[in-house]
């Protein structure tokens, strides 16, 4: 799909992201003040362009579920700047980020808790058009048989509630529901982690084909580097808040260079013989974010570590055309 | 297959056990249904009684008949007369209005403000959570009634004074459970993707936080209903509730309570009018409990 | 856990100064003037206006709550109107009774409450876990100055096993403690029944039955502690419960405790002394709470703080 | 081949049914497989299968009610443990079959340290002190790579990170060196580079002690990792036995060739993904002929009409597929099944 790429290089800036920092402070001591922050996200940068599918991918707490949140501004950044569509959305105000939210869309990982219980089907989609005020009142009702059949659901389920539906049908509701206000960028949060191989493939196919008849953007954060694969344009690799390798698909799975990445792409385990990579075992755990180790981040576990890494931070350099990446080793 | 001679043997015996077990769990539960069924009709008859005193009560409750008083038992007066010959059944009926009138007030005082502090307190977090909750935090130090007490201290002796010296006293339970349950439900996916269609904070919390904590809210109303009968129904034992000559359960008791050795029924009926009214509401409540709380469905 | 202690401790003042601007904005909105009921009927104008100044009341609000503060701070609770005799010095004669009293049924509702809720637990929907929490229903549903009533009517009047009323011997404590105790059983025996349950469905339950552990075993030892941690939190509420409940319990058997205190002192309108009595059970409530979450704590060192 | 004799467990028929409110579920509805001794096998299947359901099985585990074990044996080393005393089995369980499961966090108890739940392993079994018991639970721990273990051993499960408490759970079960070990879903619960980590050791445990694993899994790359033989199950029934590279290089049921083509591939992009259609039945209301007819595309009239055996085929695997039998006419059917 190189095509795509170069497609999407042509394209527009969509989403500008500088510096962004979510600290969460952790409270403690004798007077229950902030003692500390875990440092979720510290300092991260990337720009998507319209029309591509940028992944965001990381081992549990490596702080890409948090970035999403951040963009949407559902959490307060610490720090950063967010450019979307050329505005600045930390500087918005709430009627403001109102208007934002139209171009702005979500879909999350779990398809039980991402649907309120007691509205139905059709309550749950009308009221997305009438939050945005997106279309006249009598045509809500046309819009709403549309998007079900966009993600392939039956018209009768209009009046049905969510327990009705398996997984996989509350993510096609799920998605519907992202769907109705027509937005530029869709940020999917582990939007198929949660479901069986066959439903998962299902969904990723439906992903696919709206993308492409809508000319959609997403932001897709995901620790399945399979699902990743099949999905992105390009990819981010993070570790303990901090991006550690930037490439388009292709390159970073062909060549991945940072020693995180390698790791990461060693240890998924696979079922054809041609796909099997040498094993590299990291050892011991994620370090804490709340304290993570000084210099790489990474440097505690990584085989290849020399003593710079201990101290200083690597930046993400370019090392080809959009290839970036932190390491001291890569150059 | 060869092994189904073998599973002819070994399945006959454990499923007819299957079958056993199947039968007595339907027992059971249909025997936890039949109580909380039990408690309901309680609950409905006592509201019945309560509508209906006027025209079902067989004496006037306040007519003095010195000449008639501590009558046992009789077919004149089911349940005797009192120390001014007031027919006891007559009363007791006309005191389940008032323990009804004043549970389902005070309740209804309690909820509607422990809600709003509540939600506001768990939806908003932060300083306004802190500042309700340590004001919360003071209501719970007093020990059980004694909140009650004092705010009835302060106000004076009144069953409408009561009513409200409950009312506060309940306060702090409901705002600590909706608290709990808005936290719990704030937390979910599909608060969130209302907020990120950019849905505000009135439709969030009527719309999608308020109907999916319902359930914990009308469990515990019905549950508090038994606390709070019983609460006031104490205050006005102690007397500083209801006034002679309303014919308040707790006063009634208390009023008996002179004649325990002599005529012991002033006693036992009317503590058995409260007894029976909180059974049936907490019955009501433990079975709602069962079948609302997903906790316990499996 | 000794930074929590000193946090959990801190965090008890602000309350402690709550309870105290409580009871003294609730004394504030008893209508009639302190002033009057000092100086007795047919006092002169000016009789009242210096006691009202001497008590300060000419002051704000916030002036006086702060002289208040102070002198319930320095243990100085003022004088009783009934007697004229210290506050401070009356309570502490009532408060031992009280106490007394607390503890034993506190111990009475702890023992029978967890010994029959455990037993409903291990087999539940049986006939004995049946008719423990049919009782326990009862026990949370039916009036503790009915039930104590009702015990003196058959005890002490029909068998005449019990005094009626009094704290002298070993023999006036038990109908008390079981009045005031009983609520606190069934509700701590519902709670350990059902916080039972919901640790049998835990995941290392199975672990341990994967084990190869004995049923015993696993009740007792990987279930029960870990069950206990909820009900710890219902012990420290019942004991405010049961503080609150001596006033019914007190007056019902005529035992001169902290409770009939309070009584009597809202029929004597005795201000002062309403206010010492409710302070002083509060703050003893306050305490008793801080020791539960403290042992809570230690039970449970999972949980952060917040 | 392996040896007759190299048996340790066999499951015939096995059949778990769980009756709640809603009806009967027939969560495990006629399972069969055989391990032999050392080998590790697969169970493979999404969720709802009831693959976790037939672990339980083994060492009769189901809570009961609503769950019942309503026929079938099992068989190890000779005797039907289903016939068995609880005491028999409660020797059985922890010493000669152990078991690890999906959650680390929540499979070990909050309130004793990991050393006491170890070491309490060696003092049922073993009949050990306390102080003896303790000495084996830190040499456990530092079996399963724990650094420190003697400090580690006297921390709580809350002070371990995931995968520590996942070698924690391993160590527990392996204590008293059993024949079986079954782990349902080891790993899931963990990110991708400590799978590696646990996989990894649990290979090498198992070439140093030479138990039988039988493996829960829904993850195929996994299957394909550890794997000597694989059952893959859909719907309360085995559909598809087979060695390992058998089944990845000739999967043969149409529902192992769907899911295998519902994963993304590593080595080359695709534009879709081959996805099953549909969903799973509800276990409570199962299709009459064979579970998968519904999604499959092969399905003819008697897919519908009637369930098939689990067959031997030439290759020595076994299917559950009419179109492996006599009574499919068209054999085309089979050479236009495969994997992409």
């Amino acid at each position: 799909m190189s095509v795509q790429t170069q497609v999407a290089q042509d394209k527009e800036l969509l989403l500008d992201v500088k510096n962004l920092k979510q600290h969460f402070p952790v409270k403690g001591g004798l007077l229950g003040r902030t003692i500390n922050h875990v440092k979720a996200v510290d300092g991260v940068d990337f720009q998507m362009n319209e029309g591509e599918t940028l992944s965001i991918v990381g081992e549990s707490g490596c702080g890409k579920s948090t970035t999403g949140r951040a963009i949407l501004r559902l959490d307060n950044p610490t720090d950063g700047e967010i450019y979307f569509q050329g505005q600045n959305l930390l500087k918005l105000n709430k009627k403001e980020m109102r208007k934002v939210r139209k171009d702005l869309q979500v879909i999350f990982q779990d398809p039980f808790a991402s649907l309120n219980p007691r509205q139905t089907i059709k309550s749950i989609l009308y009221e997305a058009l009438s939050i945005q005020n997106v279309l006249p009142k009598a045509k809500r009702l046309e819009r709403i048989y549309e998007l079900l059949e966009h993600v392939g659901l039956p018209a009768d389920s209009i009046h049905r509630y969510p327990h009705e539906f398996s997984g996989g049908q509350r993510q096609r509701i799920g998605i519907a529901r992202a769907l109705a206000v027509d937005p530029k960028l869709i940020i999917c949060d582990e939007a198929v982690s949660a479901l069986d191989v066959s439903v998962q493939a299902q969904v990723l196919n439906l992903l696919k084909s709206l993308q492409n008849q809508f000319n959609l953007t997403f932001l897709f954060i995901a620790h399945d580097l399979g699902v990743v694969r099949h999905i992105s344009d390009r990819v981010i690799v993070m570790y303990l808040g901090k991006i550690v390798e930037i490439a388009d698909k292709k390159t970073l799975f062909q060549s991945p260079q940072h020693p995180y990445t390698k790791a990461l792409l060693s240890a998924i385990p696979v079922t054809k013989k041609e796909e099997k990579r040498e094993r590299i075992v990291l050892e011991g755990d994620v370090p804490s974010p709340i304290n993570p180790p000084e210099g790489c981040r990474f440097h505690n576990r990584c085989p290849l570590a020399v003593d710079a890494c201990k101290t200083q931070v690597p930046p993400l350099r370019n090392i080809e055309n959009g290839h970036q990446v932190a390491c001291h080793l890569v150059s | 297959m060869k092994t189904e001679v073998i599973d002819e043997k070994i399945q006959s015996p454990i499923r007819n056990k299957v079958k056993k077990e199947k039968w007595r769990s339907f027992y059971l539960r249909l025997q936890k249904n039949k109580l909380a069924l039990v408690g309901g009709i309680i609950v409905l008859f006592y509201m019945l009684l309560a509508l209906t005193a006027s025209l079902i009560a067989p004496h006037d409750p306040y007519e003095i008949d010195l000449l008639n008083k501590l009558q046992q038992p009789s077919m004149e007066h089911w349940l005797g007369t009192d120390d001014k010959g007031r027919d006891v059944l007559s009363r007791l009926l006309y005191g389940a209005q008032l323990s009804l009138g004043v549970g389902f007030a005070s309740l209804f005082l309690g909820a509607f403000f422990g809600i709003i502090l509540g939600i506001v307190a768990g939806y908003y977090g932060k300083w306004i959570d802190t500042i309700i909750m340590r004001f919360i935090d003071i209501l719970l130090a007093f020990p059980g009634i004694l909140l009650a007490l004092a705010i009835v201290a302060a106000l004076g002796s009144s069953l409408i004074n009561v009513t409200i010296a409950v009312g506060i006293f309940t306060i702090p339970v409901f705002a600590r459970i909706v608290r709990g349950s808005t936290l719990s439900v704030k937390k979910l996916e599909y608060i969130d993707a209302v907020r990120s269609l950019g849905a505000n904070d009135i439709t969030i919390i009527f719309k999608h936080i308020l109907p999916n904590i319902l359930s914990p809210i009308i469990v515990q109303g019905t549950l508090r209903l038994a606390t709070v009968i019983l609460t006031t129904s104490a205050l006005s034992f102690l007397g500083l509730g209801a006034q002679p000559p309303l014919p308040e359960w707790g006063a009634m008791l208390s009023n008996g309570r002179d004649f325990l050795f002599s005529a012991p029924y002033l006693t036992i009926f009317p503590g058995l009018a409260i007894a029976t009214l909180v059974l049936g509401f907490n019955l009501f409540g433990d079975g709602l409990r069962d079948a609302l709380d997903p906790r316990l469905k499996k | 856990m000794f930074v929590y202690i000193i946090r959990r401790f801190l965090q008890t003042i602000p309350v402690l100064l709550g309870v105290i601007f409580v009871v003294f904005l609730i004394m504030k909105l008893v209508p009639g003037d302190p002033a009057v009921l000092i100086a007795g009927e047919g006092a002169t104008e000016e009789t009242i206006e210096t006691i009202r100044n001497d008590l300060g009341l000419n002051d704000p609000l916030l002036v006086q709550y702060f002289s208040y503060l102070k002198d319930i701070v320095q243990g100085d609770f003022g004088e009783s109107i009934r007697s004229n005799r210290p506050v401070f010095d009356e309570i502490m004669v009532r408060l031992p009774i009280t106490m007394e009293l607390a503890l034993i049924s506190i111990l009475f509702s702890i023992v029978l409450g967890m010994i029959a809720g455990i037993l409903s637990a291990t087999k539940p929907n049986s006939i004995a876990d049946i008719t423990i929490m049919l009782l326990a229903l009862i026990g949370v549903s039916f009036p503790s100055f009915w039930i104590g009533l009702m015990l003196i009517f058959y005890f002490s009047v029909q068998l005449q096993i019990f005094p009626v009323a009094g704290w002298d011997s070993w023999m006036h404590i038990v109908l008390p403690s079981i009045t005031l105790g009983a609520m606190g059983a069934a509700i701590i025996a519902r709670m350990t029944r059902s916080s039972m349950l919901d640790v049998i469905r835990q995941d290392y339950i199975r672990t341990a039955r994967a084990k190869g552990l004995k049923n015993r075993v696993i009740i007792y030892k990987h279930g029960l502690k870990n069950a206990i941690i909820p009900v710890i939190t219902v012990i420290g509420l019942q004991f405010g419960v049961l503080l609150g409940g001596a006033v019914i319990t007190e007056t019902v058997f005529a035992i001169n405790g902290l409770g009939r205190l309070i009584v009597d002192s809202i029929y004597a309108r005795d201000l002062p002394m309403i206010q010492g009595t409710v302070l002083t059970a509060s703050v003893i409530f306050v305490i008793v709470n801080l020791i539960v979450d403290t042992l809570y704590r230690y039970f449970n060192k999972r949980i952060e703080l917040d | 081949m392996l040896e007759q004799e190299d048996k340790i467990l066999e499951v015939r028929q096995l059949q778990t049914h769980f009756f709640t409110d809603e009806g009967i579920s027939k969560a495990v509805d006629g399972v069969d497989f055989v391990l032999h001794k050392g080998e590790t096998l697969g169970i493979v299947g999404e969720s709802g299968c009831g693959k976790s359901i037939t672990s339980m099985s083994i060492l009769r585990l189901i809570d009961s009610p609503p769950g019942k074990i309503v026929g079938g044996e099992v068989v190890f080393k000779g005797e039907n443990l289903l016939s068995k005393s609880e005491a028999t089995m409660r020797k059985i369980r922890g010493n000669e079959i152990s078991m690890i499961f999906q959650e680390p966090m929540t499979s070990l108890n909050p309130v004793f340290s990991v050393g006491e739940q170890i070491a309490e392993v060696f003092r049922v079994h073993q009949n050990m002190g306390r102080k003896e018991a303790w000495k084996k639970a830190v040499e456990m721990l530092k079996l399963v790579g724990i650094p420190s273990p003697e400090e580690r051993a006297k921390q709580e499960p809350h002070e371990l990170s995931g995968g520590m408490r996942q070698r924690v759970m391993i160590a527990m079960a392996l204590s008293c060196n059993p024949e079986i070990l079954i782990a349902d879903e080891p790993t899931t619960a963990l990110d991708v580079t400590i799978q590696a980590q646990i996989l990894e050791l649990m290979k090498t445990l198992q070439n140093e002690l030479g138990m039988g694993v039988i493996m829960i899994t829904h993850d195929l790359g996994v299957v394909s990792e550890t794997c000597d033989r694989v059952a893959v199950m859909y719907a309360g029934k085995v559909v598809e036995y087979a060695t390992a590279d058998d089944l990845f290089d000739q999967p043969k049921h149409p529902y192992t060739i769907g899911l295998m083509n519902s994963l993304p591939r590593m080595d080359i992009d695709q534009e879709s993904l081959q996805a099953i259609p549909g969903n799973v039945p509800s276990p409570y209301n199962m299709p009459n002929g064979c579970r998968f007819a519904p999604r499959c595309p092969h399905a003819k009239g008697i897919c519908h009409d009637a369930i098939p055996e689990l067959r031997n085929t030439d290759d020595g695997s076994q299917v559950r597929c009419w179109m492996y039998t006599p009574e499919w006419e068209d054999h085309s059917d089979i050479t236009k099944a495969g994997v992409k």
